[in-house]
């Protein structure tokens, strides 16, 4: 336990240390959904009635951009070796590493994304689930991240690979995310879908780092 | 010692089976097609815009089941490393896509006349383009490492983490309300469909599996011709060590 | 008696069947070097010992027991030190080591220090990593070792970028790790400055044409 | 000249050789603007409205993504000390990685524009003018991209707080992209806009790569 | 005469001023030893020559000629080898060289497979960099110099990771290259097969107190 969170703090260092992509993903969100009202014009009816989409698709995307680099340096400069070797198990050090990458970019991340939708334009009534969607949602996405970015190492292609890998398995939390803040803001119970984003996280919690630690043995034989 | 085993086994009992699985594939879909398209009802209310069900549904049937032969073969690769798993998986995969893409097509030409849409964003159809996409994340990570078996491995467990996907594509349009329709053959309490029209089906389906066996089958042999001669090379080009 | 030991062991890289049929045996305090040509085998043979690499053939024990049996506790009695250094140049060399020791559930500052007195590294303990020097990088990954201990030394040419004064300390650690009954597999083409059993690799090298 | 066009050759040989960057661009960008149905909802008119948006912000994340990388793996595996020895100018070797890149990303993702706008519905009308913005935009983003790539390089804290800065240069390729396409949608002349689009990309092919030669000697000291 | 020199060179890296008051001077088929220990500014002063580097003091000349008037031509005339390998893992060994020839402007086959012959390169020719060993990698850098020949090699501990058959292959390459009046500076640790005048970098170091 002591390791987990000494790994965990280990990689909150490293980031401040060289102001990691974390500042860039809120940079990269902020820009992506700002740009939006620029795309559709001043119609304030339609921004709003977009804004719930633009925020997630967007959240989506900027997770996405942050995870590739997860274990890269970790593999070039062989600390993953010394990781994989460990006396604890490597799904937990998976584990620990997705969980101060979501705190450096998930958690800010949800904390943004209410003023964004003051932006946007967005109903006051969707403020508190969209939090809580996103809080539920990016743990997941970066989960899944994860994994994409572990099958994806030290092979030929980086990025784009990695985006067709991962894209298509963060639709359903996209999917349900979207469906929690519309039922709110169209005054429904948002707490089925809610669920689902639990269940989903829950899922991913124990499934996902297996498979990444699966992954990463792999790519170190 | 897996890595040791030669193939030839495998050649042989494939060349063996090849030429009936061939065969038949020829006589069924000749079959199908011909109930399909001459002996079979146009629907009462799709008129024969249905005739498309027989090439659409088979093909969907197909994209769900290759999935799953690829992430079972997958699986025995993890576990057991057996080499011909791996070839297997690699094999099949494009195969996959290729029905995915078939039922894809032919679901939006039928939709047009159906929905007045080629596209919707349904469950159905969302998770069926899923599935779509995984198959080519699976393609692509294979050919992503110099090393093949990295790749294979890799891929397999895209594969497995992939797989949940196939009951949502199975089941979305019992869990969601869709446009498309549920099931009514592969559900339970028997087939609710007009015989006259489950038999080519049934026929096309049968015809689909058996091409795809022989379609996978060469593949098969194609890719371990393949890996000799990679070895072939390596052990050419590879010395023992650089001393001389 | 023997403490560490592989039975013909078969390992591949790729599509290339590296060696075969080798086999090994430390005791406690002894040392073993692997010596061969470039591309014989020796990092693949120390990954294998590491866990890091299945041998594709042959077992691994420790006291006579399968390390496969119990692949965590074998992780928790090994370092390894790879071609590369796993130093991260952001942290300074202190925080390196207290980093790995307390990712191994260790707390000891005084292991520590040792440390990097017996590398020479106490004036550059303060510096961020990144500004080290190849040799100096080196030597705070030969330090990770003694801060912290475990009784299996796997090293790949451990004396890569040391100038002698290096190659003397690493000398110094290798003879008192020994002295306290540790094991020491390394690979090197120089002279180590380690005496011990030498294990030539090129014996193993597999003919062509066994080649998958 | 020869080494320069050897250079290009070189960046798009290894690109190639390393799985086909472009194609897996092209799917990525294909992924990300597919996911905005997903969170917007099926009606098209809505969909039209928001997809110059759309494209254009997701042919940023495009270029983003893939430029990121540029010249880590040069500076890593010792590449960019070679190139900088190299006879011609760094500023030159600079030009011809990323007219590499914006070969394999910039291009494709352009050329592809106009169908993922048949597939968010939006007006025909658009389809010229989104291609001319995009086809003089993204150059722009791969050079302005490029300084950021060679200012974070070296994983200083400051390199990566002067990425930040370069970040927001998007901005203006991106309001004049949109800018042009929405007004030859509503009906208007999109040329100044355009004319803005083509100034910036003059300014910025002797300015960008200039700067970046200049970060990237000081990565190197 | 002398080619290639030096007049009281002091260089930095970061806070730390490494040497200073430094001179040195290298005559047409002659070779420099840089020795000194880890952090005495091997690389350091390499990097200098190389023009990667500015020192914060001094001159460089190349015919009486100070080298900062035409940094260009300081280029075209240099080869430098870095502790890094710059071989790209994607391509083959063959690409390799041949890639870093076009870059040069040169377009020379022959040359290329001198060079492979020259580093017992021949059978790996056709083989992805990714898949070779340390050792072979570092073959692949050296044989870099022969495929695209210049007149002043600097070298930073090019024996790194060769075996004594790498090592021979390096000391006939050095030879022949001062054979036909090529200028040799090499760091190194070990003993790297070659003879030539040694500048002890330890002299120059500049004294503790200074030092971050
Ligand atoms: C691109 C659009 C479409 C996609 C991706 C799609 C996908 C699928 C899939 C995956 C199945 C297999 C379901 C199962 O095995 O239970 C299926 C079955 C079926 N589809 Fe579609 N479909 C599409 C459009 C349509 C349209 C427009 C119609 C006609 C209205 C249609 C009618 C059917 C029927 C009748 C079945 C058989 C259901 C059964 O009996 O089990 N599909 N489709
Ligand atoms: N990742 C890899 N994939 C495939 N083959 C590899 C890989 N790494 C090494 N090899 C091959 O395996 C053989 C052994 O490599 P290894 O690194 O173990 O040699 P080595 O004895 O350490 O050589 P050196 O002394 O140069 O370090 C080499 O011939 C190399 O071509
Ligand atoms: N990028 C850098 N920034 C700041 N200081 C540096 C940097 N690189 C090296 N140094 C410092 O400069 C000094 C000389 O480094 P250099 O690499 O030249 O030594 P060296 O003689 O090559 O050592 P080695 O034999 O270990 O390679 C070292 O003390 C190191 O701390
Ligand atoms: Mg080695
Ligand atoms: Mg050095």
């Amino acid at each position: 336990m002591t390791a987990f969170l000494a790994l965990v703090r280990r990689d909150l260092q490293l980031a401040m240390r060289q102001g990691s992509d974390a500042a860039l993903v809120l940079i990269f969100y902020l820009l992506a959904v700002l740009l939006f009202p620029f795309g559709v014009g001043p119609e304030s009816n339609i921004l709003a009635r977009i804004s719930t989409g633009v925020l997630w698709v967007t959240a989506l995307l900027a997770a996405l951009l942050a995870i590739e680099r997860l274990f890269v340096s970790e593999y070039e400069d062989g600390s993953l070796d010394q990781l994989a070797l460990l006396p604890l198990p490597l799904s937990l050090v998976v584990l620990a590493k997705v969980l101060a990458h979501w705190l450096l970019t998930g958690l800010p991340l949800t904390l943004l994304a209410p003023f964004l939708a003051i932006a946007l334009g967005m109903d006051e009534a969707g403020y508190p689930v969209l939090v809580l969607a996103l809080a539920l949602g990016t743990p997941t996405l970066s989960l899944i991240g994860g994994l994409g970015a572990a099958l994806t190492l030290g092979a030929r292609r980086g990025g784009a690979l990695l985006a067709l890998l991962v894209l298509p398995l963060y639709i359903p939390a996209l999917i349900f995310g979207v469906a929690a803040v519309d039922a709110s803001l169209s005054g429904l119970a948002a707490t089925p879908h809610l669920a689902i984003l639990a269940a989903l996280l829950l899922a991913a919690i124990p499934l996902c780092p297996w498979a990444t630690a699966a992954a990463l043995r792999q790519a170190l034989e | 010692m897996h890595r040791f085993a030669n193939p030839a086994r495998f050649q042989r009992i494939a060349n063996a089976v090849l030429p009936w699985f061939a065969a038949s594939t020829a006589l069924l879909l000749a079959l199908g097609l011909y109930f399909a398209l001459f002996d079979s009802p146009a629907d009462y209310q799709q008129g024969e815009t249905v005739r498309i069900m027989y090439i659409h549904v088979p093909a969907a049937w197909m994209a769900l089941f290759v999935y799953s032969f690829v992430a079972a073969a997958s699986a025995a690769a993890l576990i057991w490393r057996h080499p011909l798993a791996d070839v297997a998986a690699r094999s099949a995969s494009p195969i996959g896509a290729c029905f995915t893409f078939l039922a894809l097509a032919s679901g939006s030409l039928w939709g047009k006349p159906m929905w007045g849409a080629w596209w919707v964003w349904d469950a159905r159809l969302t998770s069926v383009l899923i599935l779509f996409f995984l198959y080519l994340g699976h393609i692509a990570l294979l050919r992503a490492f110099d090393d093949p078996t990295r790749g294979a491995r890799a891929a397999a467990i895209l594969a497995l983490a992939g797989f949940v996907n196939v009951p949502i594509v199975k089941f979305s349009v019992d869990w969601w309300n869709t446009l498309h329709q549920p099931a009514s053959i592969l559900r339970l309490g028997g087939p609710s469909i007009d015989p006259s029209m489950l038999l080519p089906l049934l026929l096309m389906a049968l015809g689909f599996t058996t091409f795809f066996v022989v379609v996978l089958l060469l593949r098969m042999k194609t890719e371990l011709l393949a890996a000799r001669l990679r070895a072939a090379q390596f052990a050419r080009l590879q010395p023992a060590a650089v001393a001389h | 008696m023997t403490l560490f030991a592989g039975h013909d062991l078969a390992c591949r890289r790729g599509e290339r069947l590296v060696f075969a049929g080798l086999s090994f045996g430390v005791a406690a305090g002894a040392a073993l070097l692997l010596r061969g040509p470039n591309g014989s085998g020796k990092s693949s043979l120390l990954r294998c010992m590491a866990g890091l690499l299945a041998p594709i053939a042959g077992t691994q024990t420790w006291n006579d027991r399968p390390i496969a049996l119990d692949a965590d506790a074998h992780r928790g009695r090994l370092r390894y030190l790879g071609h590369q250094d796993a130093v991260k140049p952001a942290l300074t060399v202190l925080e390196n080591l207290a980093l790995w020791q307390q990712l191994h559930g260790l707390r000891d500052d005084a292991a520590i220090g040792r440390a990097l007195a017996g590398l020479g590294l106490g004036r550059l303990a303060g510096l961020p990593a990144r500004l080290l020097s190849a040799g100096q990088r080196r030597r705070v990954a030969l330090a990770r070792l003694l801060a912290s201990p475990a009784p299996l030394w796997l090293l790949d040419e451990p004396t890569t970028a040391l100038d002698d004064d290096g190659i003397a300390c690493f000398a110094r650690m290798v003879a008192d790790h020994r002295a306290a009954g540790g094991l020491v597999v390394l690979s090197s083409h120089g002279d180590p400055g380690v005496a011990g059993e030498v294990l030539a690799l090129a014996e193993f090298a597999s003919p062509p044409e066994t080649e998958s």
